[in-house]
């Protein structure tokens, strides 16, 4: 059930995430250069590339954790100035951004206590969001009693803890079987239907791209930059085998699979 | 899983009880003259007679207590200290170049200073001792709080926690192992230093009891106070040790 | 400072001190007891510092003898050194030995806690891959739990540091006739409060150039390995 | 030549050795001397007997404690003892806000002596004994020299057991003013400071300690007669300026030591309990 | 170029992993029970299984990581006794797994100091792995100057360093982009067709499984057991763009795929 208001409508106001000409680099290493990009309200947009192009670091200029080099940022309208408590981050190395001295609940719990939850709901809400990951009972794991794929669904509840209106993913679902991760992916659709949230969302999955996105970007390497920026006009809701099915969907997911080949030398 | 606890402890027991019996061979074989080192029966003879006619009960309780506040003190200035460190670059530049000086300054030769300072008084002890047991636990603490991974550091901001959230949360435990490394250290510091300014400030204490059989050449009572001290120093550390455990968990469930 | 007409015998006015300190350092005194203490407390702490980290090692990697020496360990680390202080003299006499058994005795203790409480923070992902390697013991040792440890042993070779210094200068305080510490002891007898701050200042700047020495070298040694914290 | 490392703590009273030292006594009679301040007296003991020095200086309380202790020393020449020249060495000061102004009001008083069951502390104990009072009812607190005018000054003890060069200093300062000489009621030529070696060292050099007995003759003489060379040498090897020193009364320097001195000594340490039991003087003179 | 013995005479000799009745518990809960597999010499078999159901951990066992509660593993026909050198294991966290004093030429160069390979062979040996996993170039790289992608492919480039006869894989490919990933898919084959290595591959990828396997064993969760043992008889040498639109592969891949959605409760 898509409760969106229709995209277009959404573009009319001011966007969400806005790069102007963005360039980034380590030291005399430009890894992002003359990077433009604008993303709406409400608007999901895929960003795929082969590895090591470019995309976890422009996931962290939008995310405030890195200052550009060059160029500005704007962020809901403002300059951005800093990490800022409505923009949730999936970190891709999960392993690395659990606590490792609380426990799944605890975890969860802390992106509620920054938002100054009050203790006695907590509970409920984090029972909520453990459900929705599908790790219901699992409260008490320490991280490293979990798998993988366990550990970065923690990470994905307690960004959603965070009630986030952007949402900027890194290879979330990466660790994840097909059926738990379709489980999600639909998970996530339905958040953002229902609250409107604005999605970042890098992945590896190109199929994961289209089925997800209203736009999919494709970086080249060396450095960093925009290869290919493709509307994605599947009908909402998607169905993970309907939609799948569809000759559209895979003409989509030939394009870019030819995108990914050529941008691999 | 108790019992082999249990086991282990005895075991370990062993090996000191081994030790004991080992000194007691060179003292009966008087390998190292008895004037200087009694063998353990006498040392023991000597504890109890101490402790059945002496005052010796009340030195031990003067030494712990001065023991546990100076290092109560030294850890709570300590932990807060390298917390403001560790986290504020520039806190870190200002105070940074004093510290190291002060550090090296020995707490012993700084007490006829503390004396014309602050007197004769328990606070100057305190004040000997918290300044040298602060050492280990504020060089933990710091250390702890810049080896944090910076993905959760990062995480952090991403939540918009508060800076004091950030330290709460974030840092503390992740540090936790070092600060508590460093106040183990404390520990003893804080009672070698207990000793030695009850030996220089001839406060009433195990370490005056010692430093007077020292200096009569009753060498049985001077062992008695430095088995006291032993005892004293495991008991603490085993204190600690179950703190550490209860506040550790997650790092002993780690595969 | 100075409080006028004060007899006090242990302050003295900073122009007092700084006097007193260009006239021990011209006439040679200072930099001799300097030469004195620092051989002994680097001795000491050189010997107390690998047996430490030895210890510290071979414990953290061998959990059963940890268990088994722990309570013996625990009862003998706190004893003060002032208290073997005597035991010391008798066998070794006055003069370097004495002080740098003493010193190594303190030294041992924090490097070895540390050193094992350091090595029990090795990402267990990297002990794995060294099991996995099948790498000897001493490789292991060498390069997977020293420069993964060594951040933390580094914070117990610099609190071990000072620890040396002044443990050198108390046992110099309190019985060997050498050293900085002599020179405090002598100048506190000699009712000189002036040289004796003097000597407590010096031991401070000694102490500080000692630890940026050691911070100095810790990066130049181990460059990357020294500041990447992130093995926690 | 034969080496020696004689030990001393920093006081007047090993002046003799100190002299025959700079007077080059010592060089003349074929012995090779140098000396080394030590901190502590209760020291020396533990020096002598690792062999870092061969003969030391400590105070017959020290002395004999080590010997009650087991120790095998034997004294072999006098440094100083008592006189009624020196009486006013040492005392005890106490301040104005402590009424102290004779020996029984010292009764529940904080009294700071610079070491407990050391010399000075077992002699002013010994004369609140003979002034009828129980030394036991004194509050003894260690108080280092250097520090005890400021200790007194802060309240911390109500008087201290104290000597020269600190007393006048105190008393000039008006911290506190003199409430007893304690030395003063002392029999005459009770040794303050003896030569001590180990019995072993002293049975298997006794050329050397021949030559070091005819050394300390010839200097205490000096001593007595030139305190000005005295002084000199004193300040040589304590490092106490000229200045110090020279508003100040040496020791008497005394080579002689008989059993009955030492008598005097095991008899004042035991009325104090300071004894396990009563050492055999007469074996404590190496002959 | 499929240079390997059919399968059939393979299968003859000894199986170079043996499990046989395994049990595994964390304390009280049980997270393999009593499962028994036997893999041949140089046989390809690809494990699936929904998140947490006990595939790494099935992976640690057999590498001699942690010992089983109960049941025996014989490896190479001898009882197991801790990890070999022969066994090669890629972590699934490979954030954790490299040493972060090291270069990417250091990390590489770690398995070849284990192996003895003397100094002057290694400079060449760790250029042609760099070459392989597709990093040519980024030697002097430290981990934390490297991406997701990049960081498991140094992993991987450890792993083949070792030269081993047994290659014990945890989700090698997950931060792989599409191409990079088929590459590394390939390069794997070959590298197996040439060695004869016998490989356990842990995926949650079921096209991966399929396109790589001589085998597919999927895992029920609650305790982890086998719940489907699936022969692939798929010719060799595979190809990605052919192999992949044959019927037989898409009827495997359902296959997969069904077991995967009724394992999912
Ligand atoms: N050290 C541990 N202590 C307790 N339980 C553990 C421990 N390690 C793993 N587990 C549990 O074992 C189960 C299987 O974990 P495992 O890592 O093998 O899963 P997996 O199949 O690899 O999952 P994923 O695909 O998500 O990586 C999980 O339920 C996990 O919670
Ligand atoms: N801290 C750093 N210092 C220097 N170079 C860096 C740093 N972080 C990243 N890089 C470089 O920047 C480039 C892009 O890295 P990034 O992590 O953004 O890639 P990515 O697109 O997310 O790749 P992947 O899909 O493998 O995760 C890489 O070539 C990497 O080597
Ligand atoms: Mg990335
Ligand atoms: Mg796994």
């Amino acid at each position: 059930m898509d409760v969106r208001a229709p995209d277009t409508t959404v573009k009319a106001t001011a966007p969400v995430i806005a790069f102007d000409k963005i360039t980034l680099a380590f030291g005399a290493k430009t890894i992002i250069s003359d990077l433009s990009l604008e993303i709406g309200r409400g608007e999901i947009v895929c960003v795929i590339g082969p590895s090591g192009c470019g995309k976890t670091t422009a996931l962290r200029v939008a995310g405030g954790l890195i200052p550009p080099t060059k160029g500005t940022v704007r962020l809901l309208g403002e300059p951005m100035a800093g990490p800022r408590r409505d923009v949730a981050i999936v970190f891709q190395d999960y392993a690395k951004a659990l606590l490792p001295w609380r426990t799944a609940a605890g975890n969860i719990s802390l992106a509620l206590e920054a938002a100054g939850v009050a203790q006695s709901e907590r509970g409920d809400r984090i029972r909520d969001l453990l459900a929705k990951v599908g790790l219901a009972g699992h409260e008490d794991k320490y991280p490293t009693e979990m798998s993988g794929g366990m550990q970065q669904r923690i990470q994905i509840a307690r960004c959603l803890a965070q009630d986030p209106a952007v949402l900027l993913m890194d290879e979330p679902f990466g660790a994840l079987d097909a059926m738990t991760r379709q489980g999600l992916q639909d998970e996530m659709l339905a958040i953002v239907a229902e609250t409107g949230a604005t999605v970042f969302f890098v992945t590896h999955d190109l199929e994961e791209a289209v089925y997800l996105g209203d736009r999919v970007i494709g970086l080249l390497p060396h450095p960093g930059r925009i290869g290919i920026d493709q509307r994605i006009d599947l009908p909402r809701p998607r169905n993970q085998l309907e939609t799948r099915e569809t000759p559209e969907f895979l003409r989509l997911r030939r394009t870019l699979f030819d995108f990914i080949e050529k941008a691999e030398h | 899983m108790r019992l082999s606890r249990l086991g282990r402890l005895l075991a370990s027991f062993a090996v000191a009880a081994l030790l004991v019996w080992g000194w007691q061979l060179i003292a009966d074989y008087k390998l190292v003259s008895p004037v200087f080192l009694p063998g353990p029966d006498r040392a023991w003879g000597a504890l109890v007679k101490g402790f059945s006619t002496g005052d010796l009960g009340v030195k031990l309780l003067a030494t712990v207590e001065r023991m546990f506040w100076g290092w109560l003190i030294a850890s709570l200035i300590g932990i807060a200290l390298g917390a403001a460190i560790g986290t504020s670059p520039r806190l870190r530049a200002y105070l940074a170049p004093m510290l190291e000086f002060l550090r090296p300054l020995p707490a012993s030769a700084m007490i006829p200073v503390a004396i014309a300072v602050l007197g004769l008084s328990n606070g100057m002890v305190l004040a000997v001792i918290a300044f040298g047991a602060l050492w280990p636990v504020l060089l933990a603490t710091i250390h702890g709080f810049s080896a944090v991974e910076p993905r959760l550091y990062e995480v952090g901001r991403a939540l918009g926690l508060s800076r004091a959230s950030v330290i709460w949360k974030i840092a503390l435990p992740s540090a936790s192992p070092d600060i508590l490394a460093g106040m183990r250290l404390g520990l003893t510091v804080a009672l070698i230093l207990s000793v030695v300014c009850e030996m220089i400030a001839g406060r009433d204490g195990l370490g005056n009891w010692i430093l007077l059989a020292a200096r009569s050449f009753r060498a049985p009572d001077l062992y008695a106070g430095v088995i006291l001290l032993g005892m004293l120093g495991y008991i603490t550390a085993v204190a600690l040790a179950v703190l550490e455990a209860r506040l550790l968990v997650w790092r002993n469930r780690a595969r | 400072m100075r409080i006028y007409g004060s007899t006090s015998m242990s302050l003295a006015a900073p122009s007092d001190i700084v006097a007193a300190f260009f006239a021990i350092m011209f006439d040679g005194s200072l930099l001799l007891a300097t030469r004195d203490t620092l051989v002994s407390a680097g001795t000491g702490f050189a010997a107390g510092g690998f047996i430490g980290l030895a210890l510290g090692i071979l414990f953290g990697l061998v959990k059963p003898l940890d268990r088994l020496m722990e309570v013996t360990i625990e009862a003998i680390r706190p004893i003060p050194s002032v208290a073997i202080l005597p035991i010391a003299m008798l066998v070794f006499g006055f003069g370097y030995r004495m002080e740098i058994a003493i010193v190594a005795f303190s030294c041992l203790w924090p490097v070895m806690i540390m050193t094992r409480s350091a090595m029990a923070g090795i990402e267990p992902r990297l002990l794995e891959v060294s099991r996995a390697l099948r790498l000897s013991t001493w490789d292991r040792v060498r390069k997977i739990v020293l420069p993964a440890a060594l951040p933390r042993i580094m914070v117990a070779f610099r609190l071990a540091a000072s620890i040396a210094l002044v443990v050198a200068v108390t046992v110099e305080i309190a019985a060997n006739p050498l050293g900085l510490g002599y020179g405090i002891l002598v100048a506190q007898q000699a009712l000189q409060p002036a040289v004796m701050l003097a000597y407590l200042v010096w031991i401070g700047m000694v102490g500080y150039l000692l630890n940026a020495g050691l911070s100095l070298m810790q990066q130049r040694l181990f460059g990357r390995a020294g500041r990447v914290e992130a093995a926690s | 030549q034969t080496a020696l490392n004689i030990g001393c703590t920093a006081t007047t009273d090993c002046a003799s050795a100190a002299v025959a030292l700079e007077e080059g006594i010592f060089k003349k009679n074929g012995l090779d001397v140098t000396m080394t301040l030590i901190g502590i007296n209760s020291n020396i003991p533990a020096a002598l007997l690792s062999n870092s020095i061969q003969i030391g200086g400590p105070t017959p309380s020290v002395f004999l404690q080590a010997v009650d202790g087991g120790l095998d020393l034997v004294a072999v020449a006098g440094a100083s003892s008592t006189s009624k020249a020196t009486f006013d060495t040492a005392g005890v000061v106490a301040t104005e806000a402590s009424g102290i102004k004779e020996p029984k009001d010292f009764v529940g008083k904080k009294v700071g002596a610079p070491g407990i069951g050391a010399f000075l502390q077992v002699l002013f104990s010994k004369w609140l004994i003979d002034n009828g009072v129980d030394p036991k009812g004194v509050n003894f607190v260690e108080v280092t020299f250097p520090t005890m005018n400021d200790t007194l000054k802060s309240g911390a003890v109500d008087a201290v057991v104290t000597a020269e060069p600190m007393m006048s200093r105190i008393i000039a300062s008006k911290t506190g003013a003199p409430a007893g000489y304690f030395l003063e009621t002392l029999p005459e030529r009770r040794p303050q400071i003896v030569y001590a070696s180990t019995r072993e060292w002293a049975d298997a050099n006794a050329e050397a300690l021949k030559a070091f007995r005819s050394s300390i003759d010839e200097a205490a003489k000096i001593v007595n007669e030139n305190p000005e060379k005295g002084r000199t040498a004193i300040s040589n090897f304590t490092k106490i300026p000229m200045d110090v020193l020279s508003n100040m009364k040496l020791s008497v320097a005394d080579p002689k030591l008989e059993t009955e001195q030492l008598d005097w000594w095991v008899a004042t340490m035991d009325e104090q309990n300071m004894l396990q039991a009563k050492p055999d003087t007469s074996t404590l003179i190496q002959k």
